[in-house]
């Protein structure tokens, strides 16, 4: 992975001049995962920012927070926030500027290329580990991960412990940036859509004795939909009363309101908010893998939205967080959009 | 007589064709089964994978989609939206195990009602073996 | 066999009465307990309305405990179940459960005059007291009524109000200046200003909407009311009604048990979270 | 009573205990460690942190409290209600951790006093917990000495397992632990003196393997009292998502929602039904008409602090975090309260 040390300057710079709000980057965490998302607002705090392997999150969700917050405000500060993404982040930040969610001067954007590897993936390195943390993960020059945890260091193969989703990764590095850091290395996966045919290659019964076991266990923490950069309704088809009451909602509105999915973590109610999310996101998830880190049941939420992602390919030939300009891939068609499944 | 399964299908016809198909099949007196709950909505494009979702969280044994054919959209577009996002849904539904013949999709114009009956037969007769839905249904 | 404290009696609407039309419609009803259900309760406590299918919703009790024959809501139609109750007539079913809440410290009272200030439904929870006040006249020293609403069609209980003028002085005021309007015009406090109720040993009881309150209560101090002479009601979503399912608190306190009802001295220490 | 069991026969004596419905954690392939119904493949108890703790089974995330229906009699239109109270076989927990079962503790208060759940009791009265002493700590973020708890706490246990190498030294301090003991004696021996020494000790050792720690726990929640309005909390919450992780998976979290969920609308029948709430989500205090007595997610991290750390204290006595450091070690965004609370402590103004 690229260095950010020339990106260090830049953000002093950015800060010292004023022209950016605060940065969004990676710190140390202490909760035993090294990186965690930190905000950084006076020059002389740039030096907190790393970059490593674990710096998985996607920060692009909190441009969401930050927009909240200016609406709420009276006269709300227009400067950019500044934020570092990965290839991954990069691609949201073009969907949410595709969906006109967020203006280009809204942010800055520094950029790092993840190069020949990508993040950990946070499951298979706790698993490696046996539940102990790691202190420290960096990726040597002969592309292994080097992870050292209080008892010693362990050295693993990148593809061992690299995420699912950079095995798979269409470009590691950003598409979108103010500034750069490390080459645009042009990696193409042999299989990009090779961890879903586990699911796939299995019968319709076994396919879903999967799904159902999966999703049993889903206790409706929303952390999935909390996590991702794309999902910023203001009211969400789960949520119990809507959000978006003001003063004037009438009362009818809300008591016509439907409530579509019931409160109960039950199997259809998960079912019902988990497809529909997967809908939601088709044509607009960038993959970046956050859903199924995050969940803390470990649902692999992340084959729904890879497989609408492979659908939205091959049948519609629509790639993700390439174009700003492109329409959404559900309010545009094509006369050749396959309809054999109509009868 | 053992009481034979009747699936009750959620039908989504659009206003301006197959809805008036399916009239046009009723005022021509033609006999087809009578399973369908239809909702007339005013565009096949504007059905929300919600509402397929939710019929079958409620319960519903099958759940069609009937517009017009390309071309004929009273809004142009509507049914090419369609066509594409109930591709998707029906992708998604047949990934998750649902099964496939449960969700369908067809063109009706206002003036096939036989193609209309012949829809529903076709779509009865695939739903009869597989029983009532269980899978995606709501057992409070 | 135990029953649990969420298992609401079932009741019945005797009668209903539309205090205002339009889009914040309040609507006034008596219920009776079917199957022999009661609920001993004191001024100012809260009982859960169950609307089946729809849900729950806390409303204050607004007859007075000594009317035994009919419990009395008077209720504005804001949301899901409120909306549901106004759609519902005399011979429906509906629940309920409680008392909850502390309801007002009436036996404290004693002796003393009472000021009652209201703003819009705020009247619903002041009129239990207020008629119990009135059946126990002789306890209490002078009794007077402030009450105000956004235009004349938003006053509740219009009719009772006309009676309770030759009981108590009754002082309206409506926000905006009307055609037939002759009493007070302007906002609630601003007429608490006009009307300036003397302290001396007297309890000042207010109820309405949260921005009123807080004006009330500080023109109350202006006119030199101590902060244990002023109650008020404070609102937060409550779900248990019983201080377990852990929303309604303001600080430590669960608004549903050790609440609603505040002088302004315990309010005062408490953080502004209502 | 105190005994000793080897563990080899532990697989026996999980078998004994077939008048009860046990749970025991189990490792599932992925690595995540859940309470499962006990199905005869126990070999011995593993030092475990389940993702989610004993308190589901407690406190599960559904309860139905009661069925309505609407009958039509011709014009006349009856409405029914029938309470449903849960039947609950007599059922043991083993391999709870002793910071869980001081959590279901601090859970029995929550749900008596004035006003009994009903519900939480018909499940939590036929329960036994059997803990085991956490030699080593089951987890990096393990703190519960720092909130006045340890790794052999015995609040809310019936009984303390502590494992001594090629047994389990077996401590019950109620009727209800006796019971599963008198279900199979044999296998229980005296406990020699050697025993009692040794477990003494790992206990003492246990303690200093505990990796954190908060500093004066009481004296935070005297200064967090002063601290409602300081603009803290919104640098604290600034990576909050806002999700419900930190309080469903919190043994001590309690808060519920209470809705209809009907089944079908005419003629009208379905449930009213508890389901876990968190203080996270902002419909969980959102009033009818929109307003919001806590609006952002700083105003929700400083809930779950006060909450946890001052208003449960003023109430009940009690710090009502147990230090299991699950919310520490599964946020997604590694908000560590530890961390929160220190800086109360030094420098919160």
């Amino acid at each position: 992975m690229a260095k950010i040390d020339e990106l260090k300057e830049e953000a002093r710079k950015v800060l010292r001049d004023g022209t950016v709000k605060y940065i969004i980057g990676y710190g140390n965490g202490t909760n035993g995962w090294p990186a965690a998302p930190i905000f950084v607002k006076k020059p002389e705090d740039v030096d907190r920012f790393i970059w490593d392997p674990t710096c998985v999150h996607n920060l692009v969700r909190f441009l969401i927070d930050e927009k909240r917050r200016k609406a709420r405000q009276k006269q709300p500060d227009k400067r950019p926030v500044g934020i570092f993404v990965k290839g991954c982040d990069s691609r949201a930040i073009v969907v949410l500027l595709q969906e006109k969610f967020i203006e280009r001067s809204d942010v800055y954007i520094l950029g790092v290329s993840c190069e020949k590897a990508g993040v950990v993936d946070a499951a298979k390195l706790s698993k490696k580990l046996a539940g102990k943390m790691p202190k420290r993960v960096e990726l040597d020059d002969q592309n292994r991960f080097v992870v050292t945890t209080e008892s010693g260091k362990i050295e693993a193969a990148a593809d061992e412990l690299l995420a699912e989703r950079c095995r798979e990764c269409p470009a590691n590095f950003p598409v979108i940036y103010d500034v750069l850091s490390g080459e645009k290395v042009k990696r193409t996966p042999d299989k990009p859509y090779g961890s879903l045919e586990k699911i796939e290659s299995l019968s319709a019964e076994e396919r879903w004795t999967f799904w159902k076991a999966q999703l049993d266990k889903c206790i409706r923490c929303y952390a999935c939909r909390s996590a991702c950069p794309m999902c910023y309704c203001d009211e969400c088809v789960v949520d119990s009363i809507n959000l978006a009451v003001t003063a004037d909602t009438t009362a009818d509105e809300k008591a016509q309101r439907i409530r579509w999915v019931q409160r109960s973590a039950e199997s259809s109610e998960n079912f019902v908010y988990h497809l529909v999310r997967a809908m939601h996101l088709a044509g607009r998830c960038i993959d970046c893998g956050e859903c199924e880190r995050v969940c803390p049941l470990d649902i692999p939420l992340r084959f729904l939205n890879k497989k609408l992602e492979k659908e939205a390919k091959e049948l519609f030939g629509y790639d993700v967080g390439f174009d700003a300009s492109l329409p959404a891939l559900i309010s545009c068609f094509r006369d050749e959009d396959p309809q054999d499944f109509i009868r | 007589m053992a009481e034979e399964f009747e699936p009750r299908i959620v039908a989504f016809l659009c206003k301006w064709c197959s809805s008036a198909g399916a009239d046009l099949a009723g005022v021509s007196r033609m006999e087809y089964p009578p399973n369908i709950v239809p909702i007339q909505v005013m565009c096949s494009g504007s059905v929300s994978p919600l509402y397929i979702f939710s019929a079958f969280n409620k319960g519903a044994d099958g759940v069609l989609v009937s517009g017009c054919h390309p071309g004929d959209c009273h809004y142009i577009k509507g049914n090419y939206y369609a066509r594409r996002r109930l591709n998707l849904v029906n992708k998604l539904l047949e990934y998750v195990g649902l099964e496939p013949q449960r969700f369908r999709m067809s063109w009706v114009s206002a003036a096939e009602g036989t193609k209309y009956t012949q829809v529903i037969k076709d779509f009865v007769k695939d739903l009869k073996p597989l029983g009532p839905q269980t899978k995606l249904r709501r057992n409070a | 066999m135990e029953t649990s404290v969420y298992t609401p009696q079932l009741a019945k609407i005797i009668q209903t009465k539309d205090e205002v039309v339009g889009p914040r419609a309040i609507k006034t009803f008596r219920t009776q307990f079917v199957n022999g259900g009661r609920l001993d309760f004191r001024c100012g406590q809260c009982a859960m309305l169950s609307v089946f299918g729809k849900g729950e919703s806390m409303i204050s009790i607004s007859s007075s405990p000594l009317v035994k024959d009919y419990l009395q809501f008077s209720i504005l139609r804001t949301g899901r179940v409120t909306a549901a109750l106004h759609d519902m007539e005399a011979g429906d079913t509906i629940g309920i459960r409680g008392p909850y809440g502390n309801g007002f410290p009436i036996e404290e009272w004693r002796g003393k005059n009472l000021v009652f200030i209201g703003g819009g439904i705020g009247l619903a929870p002041l009129w239990s007291v207020v008629q119990t006040a009135l059946l126990r006249k002789r306890e209490f020293g002078a009794l007077s009524l402030i009450y105000g609403a956004r235009t004349s069609k938003d006053i509740v209980f219009k009719d009772e109000l006309e009676e309770l003028k030759d009981k108590m002085p009754v002082h309206l005021s409506i926000d905006v200046a009307e055609p037939d309007w002759k009493d007070f015009v302007g906002f609630v406090p601003t007429n608490v200003l006009d009307k300036k109720p003397s302290p001396t040993n007297t309890i000042a009881i207010t109820c309405g909407p949260p921005i009123m309150i807080k004006f009330v209560i500080k023109n109350l101090k202006d006119l030199k009311f101590e902060d244990e002479q002023i109650y008020t009601t404070v609102e937060n979503k409550m779900k248990c009604g019983i201080g377990k399912c852990g929303r309604c608190n303001i600080g430590f306190h669960y608004v549903c048990k050790d609440g609603p009802v505040y002088s302004w001295a315990e309010l005062k220490k408490l953080p502004q979270e209502y | 009573m105190e005994k000793t069991l080897a563990k080899k026969s532990f697989p026996q004596w999980v078998k004994a205990l077939d008048s009860w419905t046990v749970y025991v954690p189990r490792k599932d392939d992925e690595g995540r460690w859940d309470f499962v119904r006990a199905d005869g493949q126990e070999t011995a108890l593993d030092i475990s942190q389940t993702t989610l703790p004993p308190k589901k089974i407690l406190f599960p995330q559904r309860e139905v409290f009661l069925e309505f229906r609407k009958t039509q009699a011709g014009n006349l239109e009856t409405t029914e209600i029938k309470e449903v109270l849960p039947e609950v076989h007599p059922t043991v927990v083993i391999g709870a951790r002793p910071c869980e079962a001081r959590a279901a503790w601090l859970l029995d208060k929550v749900f008596g006093g004035e006003f009994q759940d009903i519900y939480y009791w018909k499940r939590r009265e036929p329960t036994t917990l059997v803990g085991l002493a956490c030699t080593p700590p089951p987890s990096d973020n393990c703190f519960c000495p720092s909130v006045e708890g340890s790794p052999h706490s015995e609040e809310g246990l019936d009984v303390l397992l502590t494992d001594l190498g090629d047994r389990y030294y077996v401590k019950s301090m109620t009727a209800k632990g006796e019971a599963l003991i008198s279900a199979a004696p044999k296998l229980f021996s005296e406990p020699s003196a050697e025993d009692q020494k040794r477990v003494k000790a790992a206990h003492a050792e246990s303690e200093k393997q505990i990796k954190r720690q908060v500093k004066d726990a009481r004296g935070i929640s005297e200064k967090l009292k002063g601290m409602f309005d300081s603009p803290f909390w919104d640098e604290e919450a600034m990576s909050c998502l806002r999700c419900g992780i930190c309080t469903y998976l919190c043994p001590s979290c309690h808060c519920f929602d209470i809705n209809d969920e009907i089944e079908t609308s005419s003629p009208l029948r379905g449930q009213r039904v508890r389901t876990w709430d968190t203080c996270q989500f902002p419909d969980f205090t959102m009033h009818s008409s929109g307003h919001n007595p806590r609006p952002d997610k700083a105003s929700r991290l400083r809930q779950r602090l006060l909450h946890k750390f001052q208003y449960f204290v003023q109430v009940y006595g009690q710090i009502m975090c147990v230090g299991c450091g699950r919310c520490i070690t599964l946020c997604p965004v590694g908000i560590d309260i530890i961390k929160v609370l220190d800086k109360v402590r030094q420098d919160g103004d």
